[in-house]
């Protein structure tokens, strides 16, 4: 291993981690505060700063002096691991993600493996850690009651998630996700095949299939992320606060953050599969000059700005479902439709090569 | 008794939901649209916008002791404002006026007077009892206060916001 | 790989496996588990064996151990930790393992090829999930479907099990 | 009361028809019969002079047939004759056959125009005034006046804030001149220093020129004031009346017990006025006892127990003060320890106390006599409450008889712990000199004084507004004190601090509530047999002299009290 | 250097201990927990020896790798039925103590 790469690494992990994804969480925090406001013919957040732009600063200096206790009667040490569990594996997801072509020659993703999808559910599939704990260390029913339900809501959504996806890594034929991002640059964005070579008729026929896929990815993401209409862990009005009823100040905070970073996450999955990545038709990648390469980037948060401000869209627009419907739908929906997806993809692909 | 509500009868459009999900996405973003495009104005933004202006002739907002032409605190200490307050928000200490007052025939004054306006729920009780027409609730009501001790009008507090108030009966002055 | 880390990590794997082991309190010893497990992962990698090590990661820490935790959680164990140690048994059963750790000792100790460095790759291991796959689906085929319908025939073993008679 | 029986008039009330003994006053006929008819002037335990005018009623007499007897109507009761003016009647009496109407047009009539007379100079200063809130013309005129003042002249012009004496205060403008004060002071005390003078609408009250209303008694005046003219200076403006929780309970200044009703306000007592029961003090109270209240909020209040810890008397919490007091205690055998107890405490307090004693054998135990010079109507020359509880428990037989011994034991050093209940041992004769040397000085007292610094613990007790438990009088008779506040700061009732004293000596004792202890106390004592602290009412019961003779413990002089 | 025996010791150490585990403890979760510490005791010494006996053509031979795959496909069916057995136990037992369920019929 040389030292270049050790080097590069590094500063991608730094830069990627403190310069944009954490600004980013907290802002979407903000965000999400100034779009449900603007839905609900409201202001929102507008006094810190111009415009409210310094709220997420103003938030995080409270939640930081405030008090740091345990209740009684909690299992001290699990109850303060459980919310670094919970931010801990929705960061660590973006490792695999390309967030940008190449900068100075150096590929844009800080970990380009082979087994790059497996990694995301591998690591997404830990999350339910820090809630189930949280949960259970907090020795309180609601807090309880929202382990138990966060639980088995993510394992049932992981296995749709893993199915929706199988029909873009049929295509693509590896599980690398710069090679997803290269065939879409190369063959048109999966859920828009009119970018790039619009007169293959195949490419038009994948596209059924791949909204679908799309759809169910979608949803499946809410469903991980727990939110509306998926947030029967932390459901107000039953379980008042569900996981981290029972967590203040800055552990509390972690919670929140966390589950803003997995939906950064997973917006950047979805960005990544369905999106062209950091592709734009028309722009170059980073090879021609380094600008570029840092449009590239850009353009990749841009995309998954407008994904994060579709799932606070949908959470301002749709009520919450009640637990039963959400297994049923889950289990006899989702799961069918990625099931039966996949057969379809397949018979594109063996009858119709493109 | 327990009435079963019966479900409606949809049809396979409408259990789709599709549509109407798609709706309501369409109504948020149409309210996100007109905000962003500041179509929509319907929040007054309190600190710099007062609604002053437009307080009703009979706005309750924070109450107060006046004081009549004479320049005299109309206040006799009579405390049926203390008895009537429902949060108990009104304490005061009578005292006795001294016989060199020009107004000694009235014999009693507040030598305390306190509202504690963490308490004070603008109910104008206090006002409508007063058989002195001594206390008023006047237009003010942005009260803030760093502790509960600033939030406690004390007698001078009480009188400056009061102010002087004429057109009151003035029956100190007249027979007796 | 670096020593180093093979050392970090084997340590890792082997303290939290103990941990397992000796912890009184059921969840504590599930999530033990879970890094010793991770550390195993780690290994896997360290052997060029990626897609093992997130299958490892993705089907036990991301699965099999949450619904041990769930199970734990919900059987509510706490009266187990207050059990008397039967310290007969345990120095016993103690022996017994050590002596199958001398064994294993005593045999790599004289295996040969155990003192050999690993011959270094001459392809490129990136593509071991298509490896992996075309042999399970070519060589293994048979073995492959035969799987298939234990995970069915344990579905519903599961279902049965674990379903309330109703009366 | 004559034993001849007193023959009963049928008088007829509003229609109905009723029996009264002769000799009842119409309008206390009427208060019979369940009809209140309004009044100023009169009292019931005053004479009637009829210058109010407020209780005028349509009054009637039996008509005569020409054989003299009463003619019958239709349903066999005598016809009446109906007077064609109204009558007052409170200056009449009932005779037979007479016929009343309380509420007739001619009654309302009269009562509107003399409310309307009597508020033409009454100023309309309720606001200021301290009668507001149980000042009968303001209810009067709410019941029977009109809603508006037809009067446009100035109002007369009178004295106000009048100093008629050291304790009462006069605001002539407001006075009505029913006379009740004048009255009170002639026929009760015999002491006629009030007066009406000049005439019409200029008539004011005034003393007497060169005196004072400055007798034991004045402050009774402003109790039977029906306005706020006659005020009591110490009350004055200081609290409106519809504040003030009222409790029940009795005086404590002497051993008459006066009945008495604590006004107070968020744990501050405000005042203390009278309180009817016949057997014991009429409607009265002496202004001595009334205001005897100053030491309740003292300075010098013990607020928090303290003990001797190294040679430092230092403050302590209630657990660690208890046991340390009862380690000295306990330290010393029952003939070297004295008790000197209290008539002032309660005979829940006392029987403690005497358990105290016998638990550790204590012989030498005595109560401090208290005299002052004693009048012919309220005022007893015993100044101690409870000397017949102290007495009745065995405490002491003969007050103060022991007090010489103890003195004399605790300079001889035969005695070397001393409990002082409630009482200053230097009182006693024993000098403070002394009290410094002894090894366990133990005080359970409310007030700070000379000798509390020299004390080895110092258990703040309650005062006998802040504690419920009774007592009993100089005529025998049990009554009942009732909690009227909190006490302050962190001193105890004293029933607790003695039954956690016995309980560190001797376990547990099962005495939870005060009641516990009067029901132990009951259970021994046979005059109490059968009595509860609830059941002792409110007003009382004659527990010593019921018992056919007049107890020998008792005092021999009758409390002059007005017949009624 | 790394050697093969040294994964062969750690494999050898991890096993030992889910051995020690299933011996020692009387929990019925915890010996599940033991047995699948010993079955990944076998996967490692598996992948090592995979690693370490290379293909004609360089890579590592695979053929181990499926068999982790399988070990690991069929411990999780195990754990499965494992613990659904547990959990029918405790309904009827209220207990996951190996002392307390002796008798065969239950």
């Amino acid at each position: 291993m040389d030292t270049f790469f050790v080097t590069t690494s590094l500063l991608k992990i730094l830069g990627i981690l403190f310069l944009v994804i954490l600004p980013m969480v907290s802002y979407a925090v903000y965000a999400e505060r100034r779009v449900s406001a603007f839905m609900q013919d409201r202001l929102g957040p507008n006094r810190v700063g111009p415009a409210g732009l310094f709220q997420p600063v103003a938030d995080v200096a409270k939640l930081l002096l405030k008090e740091s206790f345990s209740p009684a009667n909690v299992n001290t040490f699990y109850y303060w691991l459980a919310p670094c569990l919970a931010l801990i594996p929705a960061l660590i997801t973006i490792a695999v993600v390309p967030f940008g072509s190449t900068l100075f020659g150096v590929p844009m993703v800080i970990a380009d493996v082979n087994v790059g999808i497996l990694y995301v559910f591998a690591v997404a599939s830990l999350g339910v850690y820090g809630i189930v704990l949280a949960g259970w260390a907090s020795n309180s029913k609601y807090p309880f009651l929202g382990g138990v339900r966060s639980s088995s809501q993510m394992i049932s959504y992981e296995l749709s998630l893993g199915l929706a996806v199988i029909p873009v890594f049929l295509v693509v034929g590896n599980l690398r996700l710069t090679s997803v991002v290269r065939y879409q640059i190369e063959h048109g964005w999966f859920i828009a095949p009119f970018i790039g070579d619009w007169t293959n008729i195949g490419k038009w026929l994948l596209t059924i299939p791949m909204f679908i896929s799309f759809v169910v990815f979608m949803i499946a993401v809410f469903a991980e992320t727990n939110r509306l209409p998926f947030d029967l862990p932390e459901a107000e009005q039953e379980l008042a606060g569900g996981y981290h009823t029972e967590y203040a100040g800055m552990k509390f905070a972690l919670f929140f953050l966390g589950e803003y970073a997995a939906m950064i996450s997973g917006s950047a999955l979805v960005v990544t599969l369905f999106f062209g990545g950091w592709h734009f038709p028309g722009i170059p990648d980073g090879a021609h000059g380094w600008v570029f390469g840092l449009i590239n980037i850009a353009l990749f948060f841009a995309k998954v700005a407008i994904v994060i401000f579709i799932f606070m869209w949908v959470r301002w627009t749709l009520p919450r479902f009640r637990f039963d419907q959400l297994m049923r739908l889950g289990w006899l929906f989702f799961f069918e439709i990625a099931l039966v997806n996949i057969f379809v993809v397949a018979g594109i692909m063996a009858f119709l090569p493109t | 008794m327990a009435i079963t509500v019966p479900r409606p009868n949809l049809n396979w459009r409408e259990r789709l939901y599709l549509p109407a999900i798609v709706a309501g996405l369409a109504i948020t973003f149409k309210h996100f649209k007109n905000m962003i495009f500041g179509r929509t104005k319907v929040t007054m933004e309190y600190p710099e916008q007062k609604w002053d202006a437009n307080l009703p002739e009979h706005y309750r907002g924070a109450p107060a002791l006046v004081r009549d032409a004479d320049g005299r605190v109309r206040c006799v200490a009579c405390q049926l404002c203390e008895f009537i307050c429902p949060p108990r928000a009104i304490k005061m200490v009578p005292g006795e006026l001294p016989r060199t007052d020009r107004f000694a025939k009235v014999e009693k004054f507040p030598e305390e007077f306190d509202i504690d306006m963490v308490r004070c729920i603008f109910c104008g009780l206090c006002e409508e009892v007063c058989p002195e027409q001594a206390i008023f609730l006047r237009k003010d009501y942005a009260i803030t206060g760093f502790t509960r001790e600033d939030m406690v009008h004390r007698k001078d507090k009480l009188l400056e916001i009061g102010g002087v108030m004429h057109g009151v009966v003035l029956k100190w002055n007249e027979k007796k | 790989m670096p020593p180093l880390l093979f050392w970090i990590f084997a340590l890792l794997m082997l303290v939290f496996g103990a941990a397992v082991v000796i912890n009184r309190n059921p969840v504590a010893s599930a999530l033990s588990l879970v890094v010793s497990f991770l550390g195993l992962a780690a290994l896997f990698m360290s052997l060029d064996a990626y897609f093992v090590g997130i299958i490892q990661v993705l089907v036990y820490a991301g699965a099999i151990m949450v619904l041990f935790l769930f199970i734990i959680m919900l059987l509510d164990l706490r009266a187990e930790k207050l059990r008397k140690i039967n310290w007969l048994a345990s120095a016993g059963g103690l022996l017994v393992a050590l002596a199958l750790l001398m064994q294993i000792f005593y045999v790599v100790g004289n295996l040969h090829a155990a003192q050999e460095k690993f011959p270094p790759l001459v392809g490129s291991t990136t593509d071991d999930v298509r490896n992996i796959g075309l042999l399970l689906f070519d060589n293994y085929n048979a073995p492959f479907q035969i799987v298939g319908i234990l995970v069915l025939v344990a579905t519903v073993g599961v279902v049965l099990l674990s379903k309330r008679e109703v009366r | 009361m004559p034993d001849e029986p007193v023959p009963l008039f049928t008088v007829q009330i509003d229609g109905v028809w009723h029996q009264f003994p002769k000799g009842t006053r119409v309008i206390e006929a009427c208060a019979q019969a369940g009809i209140f008819v309004p009044r100023y002037c009169y009292h019931k335990k005053l004479s009637s002079p009829g210058n109010c005018r407020m209780c005028l009623v349509e009054m009637g007499m039996p008509r005569l047939g020409p054989d003299r007897k009463p003619e019958l109507g239709a349903d066999g009761k005598p016809m009446i004759n109906w007077m064609p003016r109204p009558q007052i009647s409170c200056a009449q009496e009932v005779s037979e056959g007479m016929g009343v109407r309380t509420n007739s047009p001619l009654v309302k009539e009269c009562q509107r125009g003399v409310m309307e007379f009597l508020l033409i100079n009454h100023p309309l200063d309720c606001p200021i005034c301290d009668q507001a809130g149980e000042c009968e013309l303001q209810e009067f005129s709410v019941e029977y006046g009109a809603a508006d003042s037809r009067f446009l002249e100035n109002k007369v012009k009178k004295p106000k804030a009048v100093q008629l004496g050291p304790r009462v205060t006069l605001d002539d403008e407001r006075c009505i001149l029913c006379s009740r004060c004048i009255r009170f002071c002639q026929e009760i005390v015999h002491d006629d220093v009030l007066g009406f003078v000049d005439r019409g609408s200029h008539t004011v009250l005034t003393a007497h020129p060169g005196k004072r209303l400055e007798n034991n008694y004045s402050l009774n005046t402003v109790d039977i004031c029906p306005v706020g003219a006659l005020t009591s200076t110490d009350f004055r403006f200081k609290m409106r009346v519809w504040f003030l929780k009222e409790t029940k309970s009795i005086c404590t200044s002497c051993a008459t017990g006066c009945n008495t009703i604590i006004g107070t306000r968020e744990d501050v007592v405000y005042r203390q006025t009278p309180r009817e029961n016949d057997h014991v003090n009429s409607c009265w109270m002496c202004d001595h006892g009334r205001l005897n209240l100053d030491y309740i909020t003292s300075e010098r209040r013990l607020l928090e127990p303290r003990v001797l810890l190294g040679d430092k008397l230092d403050s302590s919490d209630w657990n660690a003060a208890i046991e340390r007091a009862a380690l000295q205690l306990r330290h010393f055998p029952g003939w070297e320890t004295a008790m000197i107890a209290s008539a002032r405490l309660t005979n829940e307090e006392l029987w403690l106390t005497a358990q105290l004693a016998r638990a550790l054998g204590v012989d030498l135990i005595d109560i401090v006599p208290r005299s002052g010079p004693g009048d012919d109507i309220l005022l007893s020359e015993d100044r101690n409450p409870n000397t017949n509880g102290a007495r009745l428990l065995g405490i002491t037989s003969e007050p103060g008889a022991r007090l010489g011994e103890i003195a004399q034991a605790v300079k001889s050093g035969r005695v070397k712990a001393l409990l002082a209940l409630h009482e200053n041992p230097i009182e006693t004769g024993i000098t403070a000199e002394e009290l410094s040397n002894l090894p366990a000085f133990i005080v359970i007292d409310i007030l700070e004084n000379a000798v509390t610094e020299k004390a080895t613990a110092v258990l703040p007790g309650f005062a006998f507004v802040e504690k419920r438990g009774s007592m009993i009088n100089g005529k025998g008779r049990l009554q009942r004190l009732n909690r009227a506040i909190r006490g302050p700061g962190n001193a105890r009732d004293d029933w607790e601090i003695l039954r956690d004293l016995l309980q560190a000596l001797g376990g547990s004792n099962g005495l939870y509530s005060i009641d516990d202890v009067f029901r132990q106390m009951s259970d021994a004592v046979p005059e109490f047999s059968g009595l509860t602290l609830s059941k002792i009412g409110d007003l009382g019961v004659q527990v010593l002299r019921a018992r056919g003779a007049l107890s020998p413990l008792a005092e021999a002089k009758e409390t002059a009290v007005p017949p009624s | 250097m790394v050697t093969l025996g040294h994964y062969l010791i750690v494999s050898g150490m991890l096993f030992t201990i889910g051995f020690a585990g299933v011996m020692l403890r009387r929990n019925l979760i915890i010996i599940l927990m033991s047995l699948e510490l010993m079955l990944n005791a076998a996967n490692l010494s598996l992948v090592a020896f995979s690693r370490f006996h290379l293909q004609p053509n360089g890579l590592p031979s695979y053929n181990a790798q499926v068999f982790v795959f399988f070990i690991i496909t069929v411990a999780a069916a195990e754990v499965a039925v494992g613990l659904a057995i547990i959990v029918a136990l405790f309904r009827i037992r209220q207990t996951t103590h190996v002392e307390d369920i002796t008798s065969l019929k239950f």
